[in-house]
């Protein structure tokens, strides 16, 4: 059953070295807070998990955590390239890392399945695409209706998954709305999940039937954290850092700067620090 | 910009945009297809269906996205729904019309990295690779591809096959399963191509204003095929023009705007 | 693209005889002004496709317009038997029908496939069930990965399916909201689709974002017919009439009485009539 | 009403309620399990979850539902989803804690009969069928079955299995690849039982007050295996008698109170 824990304490309860782990949010909605508290503990071995690893999982590669990253889009989105990520692929730096590369359509079925508890996905994919020569995780079933070959690759089914929410209310259901992305299907799949929220509210009572809540039974541990998404943005709350995206290329171009950078803005720092960053992208939301 | 008044890249932009109609549903992609959607849905096109990965489905952003998931994406779209349902619902659906995609590298047959270059294994660049790529090629009823031109771009044989396009020509798509058109439109920042009805190599059809078959030859690294009858594309219109410029500033402006007071 | 016409009209044009079709709707909005049209327009050798068949369908089966039948669950529920269907299924009368019989879960699997665009679904079911020995449309795939032995079912494309939904906007998009059951897979799995609404508003813009709207593109026709979904309910309108649920049985159970009830309350009625049979109604909703 | 002061439908209905915990997660079939659940809610279990397979996630309704989607199911629910989400995230997810089954007919395995009397394709009688039982039967964690009592209803052979319980019992289940545990808990009107850990036969570990050995056996169509140590169930309590009897009286004014101006 659900608690509300502060960051530090939620972070460490749920994450272990050696894990596999999904910090999700499909642009929208990005768990750095959480992210930078894993960093802060100093995880070690992880398998980092994302559809689109981003800053936050630059960062993690940046400083050694992860042995593996499964993903399918290794950019910055409408900048261009993961520097960090780049340099541990190509160069082995800090530490080589292993690829499990997978399309977008991969990966957002390999979690659908996994939180509908089915061990592969089935879907029309990858035809003439190269990774599937690439990546033995991509296979095959034939239909046995019509004879269709399908792609099949297997669930994700992570240790521990992490999202950013709008709003828990005092019971522990959480409330994701805007662009809802993957995260439904990234705490349903996990073994065990963890949210960050803008804020805590009374009641969800006044909400439309319809929208996405997580029951409090889905969810270990819920931490308030305003602002936890930034550079990423929250819908209702603050707008996306479009700036800090731009500026993070540069940053991580180099692995000295990219170094100083963390300790000054991550390690130095802790989830208090959020809601400033936030503060001047809340009239633009 | 040139001469002419307005650059090759708003040519670019601005050709790709006629290409789409009021009955088209469109995925996009991020940079330029994205820009020639939005110009098509300001100008000619007000009711053309602008769908992104992110989940949103008929949106009409007044800013272009940096990010393909922007909050002004969600703002004014008809619905918003999940990844998972976009990819299967959505797109494998088969109710994309027209699936708009960008290239690093590029083949003659509209075949696509965006992956790596050198070997995947041992990567001398890691790209970011497909994101939605592989399935858009496939599942979109037709394909339209917007690339500026240049011989590290446009090559012989790409590294990867990040999605793909008509393979190795002819019947490749049919014997393989995917019953869509695939590529079958490119522009770029110099001229319109189409792909050949039989071999499907993309043919060079209409030339933007002043451009000579030299340059576009010199800046494609492969044989250009050019049509019998070759076209110049018109002008951009004084909106058409008006359209992508505004469109620009108030996405400068928007993105340039949120930079202050971040983590330091 | 979406035509807003007459029910009369709207059926006609997209109803055929010998068409696959489902009239959907789980409990909550079930089209029943629209399958009355149906019956009024005299259709046969209809394949009738829903998950509850409920009242509309012991109703089309009574009259003879259906040749075969897929279903789940063919009941009334929470009062017990569908008559009609069971004197068709058990006497052959009025005329013999065909049965392929699912779970839930199957149909429910068959219609997410069926908009998802693929040949079949796959799931985790069927185990031990006796239905996988007599319907040759329960098999099975095997995950490549693990070796776990799946159901599949093929996916269902209805030529056409009929909804009913609280509104439209004046462009043809289309609002669900509730219980949304399995509306939106039975209109994107369909060839075609039409629509009933309560009503047309001006705009969608101050809907929440992450509502269940179909877009106008994937809709053929909307007929604007109030309490169209008497004696089911619609959300928001009107409640479920559930003691003429209780009714039906009695109805139903003697040919004789079916056909008369038949003739006076939907062979020499209207669309127009539905909305004074949920006049009463209105208020507990 | 018996001279006890309350009816054998009125002590299934709390006993089975008296099974369910605030920590549950029910999947809510209708009739007596429903009133089961929701004695539990409204006495011991306050934060129990009840999820009816309309898409209804922790709902707390008022008035029991004539169907599974009955408006208020949804009025008063954490929050409603689609039906296949229904299906796939939350039943096949294996989140359900206990699922709840009624039947047509039994037998001493937990099997159930919901689908027809006599031959599958030549029906004598032909029942609404299983809806979401069979992977109700499969996916919950654990499987609570209620039903009246009758020779009829719990029988030696069923004639179609609807859903599975312990097959032929022993580790039929484990055999065909069922890892969840299946029927743990079968309450009648007249007894509690519960399968015994090796053969999975139920066995009467209760009888419910004033019934006899005799009684059980004389409406059940097996011969009865009764536990050494048997039980006898506690009457219900005043809290519980008047919190289900409240509830019915709340919901037959309601049910009732919608039949006026009906079509005629």
């Amino acid at each position: 059953m659900v608690k509300f824990l502060p960051l530090k304490q939620a972070v460490a309860e749920n994450l272990n070295d050696g894990d596999s782990v999904a910090f999700e949010g499909f642009t929208h909605l990005i768990p750095t807070a959480a992210a930078h508290e894993a960093i802060r503990q100093g995880f070690r071995d992880l398998t980092l998990i994302r559809m689109t690893p981003d800053l936050i999982y630059d960062q993690m590669i940046g400083m050694g955590m992860a042995k593996k990253i499964v993903f399918s889009y290794v950019g910055n989105p409408g900048v261009g390239l993961l520097r960090r990520a780049r340099d541990a692929i190509e160069n082995g730096f800090p530490r080589p890392i292993e690829v499990e590369e997978h399309s977008h359509a991969g990966m957002a079925n390999a979690y659908e399945a996994g939180a509908a508890g089915l061990p592969c996905a089935v879907f029309r994919g990858y035809r003439g695409a190269g990774l599937a020569e690439v990546n033995p995780n991509i296979r095959s079933v034939t239909c046995p209706f019509t004879g269709e070959v399908l792609a099949a690759v297997p669930s994700i089914r992570p240790d521990v998954s992490f999202i950013h929410a709008q709003k828990a209310d005092r019971k522990g259901n959480v409330l994701v709305e805007g662009i809802i992305g993957i995260q439904k299907e990234a705490v349903l799949a996990a073994r065990r999940a963890m949210v960050t929220v803008e804020e805590v509210v009374d009641t969800f009572d006044d909400l439309h039937p319809n929208l996405t809540v997580l029951p409090r039974w889905t969810i270990a541990a819920i931490s308030v954290v305003p602002g936890g998404s930034h550079p990423s943005y929250a819908h209702g709350y603050y707008a996306r850092d479009n700036a800090a995206y731009l500026e993070w290329d540069e940053i991580a171009a180099n692995r000295e700067k990219f170094q100083a950078w963390m300790q000054a803005n991550v390690i130095e720092k802790s989830a208090d620090d959020f809601a400033a960053r936030v503060e001047h992208l809340r009239k633009a939301a | 910009m040139s001469e002419l008044g307005f650059t090759p890249n708003e040519m670019m932009t601005i050709a790709a945009s006629r290409a789409l109609t009021n009955d088209d549903v469109c995925f996009v992609g991020i940079g330029a297809p994205s820009a020639a959607c939005n110009v098509a849905r300001l100008t000619h096109a007000p009711d053309i269906t602008l769908i992104y990965e992110s989940g949103t489905i008929g949106t009409a952003p007044q800013v272009l996205p940096l990010s393909i998931g922007d909050g002004e994406l969600c703002e004014t779209a008809v619905t918003t729904v999940s990844v998972p349902e976009m990819f299967r619902y959505w797109l494998q659906g088969g109710r994309i019309s027209i699936g708009l995609l960008g290239a690093a590298q590029l083949d003659k047959f509209g075949n696509i990295n965006t992956t790596v270059i050198g070997d995947y294994h041992h990567p001398k660049t890691r790209l970011p690779g497909g994101g939605g790529a592989p399935e858009i090629a496939t599942s979109s009823k037709q394909v339209y591809i917007t690339m500026a031109q240049s011989k590290r771009g446009m090559v012989e044989k790409i590294d990867f096959f990040t999605s793909f396009g008509h393979g190795e020509g002819g019947d490749h798509r049919k014997r393989l399963g995917i019953d869509t058109a695939g590529p079958t439109l490119l522009i770029t920042d110099l001229a319109i191509w189409k792909p050949d009805p039989v071999t499907k190599e993309f043919t060079v059809v209409s030339l933007h204003p002043g451009v000579t078959c030299q340059q576009v030859q010199d800046s494609c690294g492969w044989v250009v095929k050019f049509a019998q009858a070759l076209d110049e594309t018109p002008a951009p219109s004084e909106l058409e023009l008006q359209t992508l410029r505004d469109l620009q500033a108030r996405t400068k402006a928007a993105h340039e705007g949120t930079g202050k007071g971040k983590a330091d």
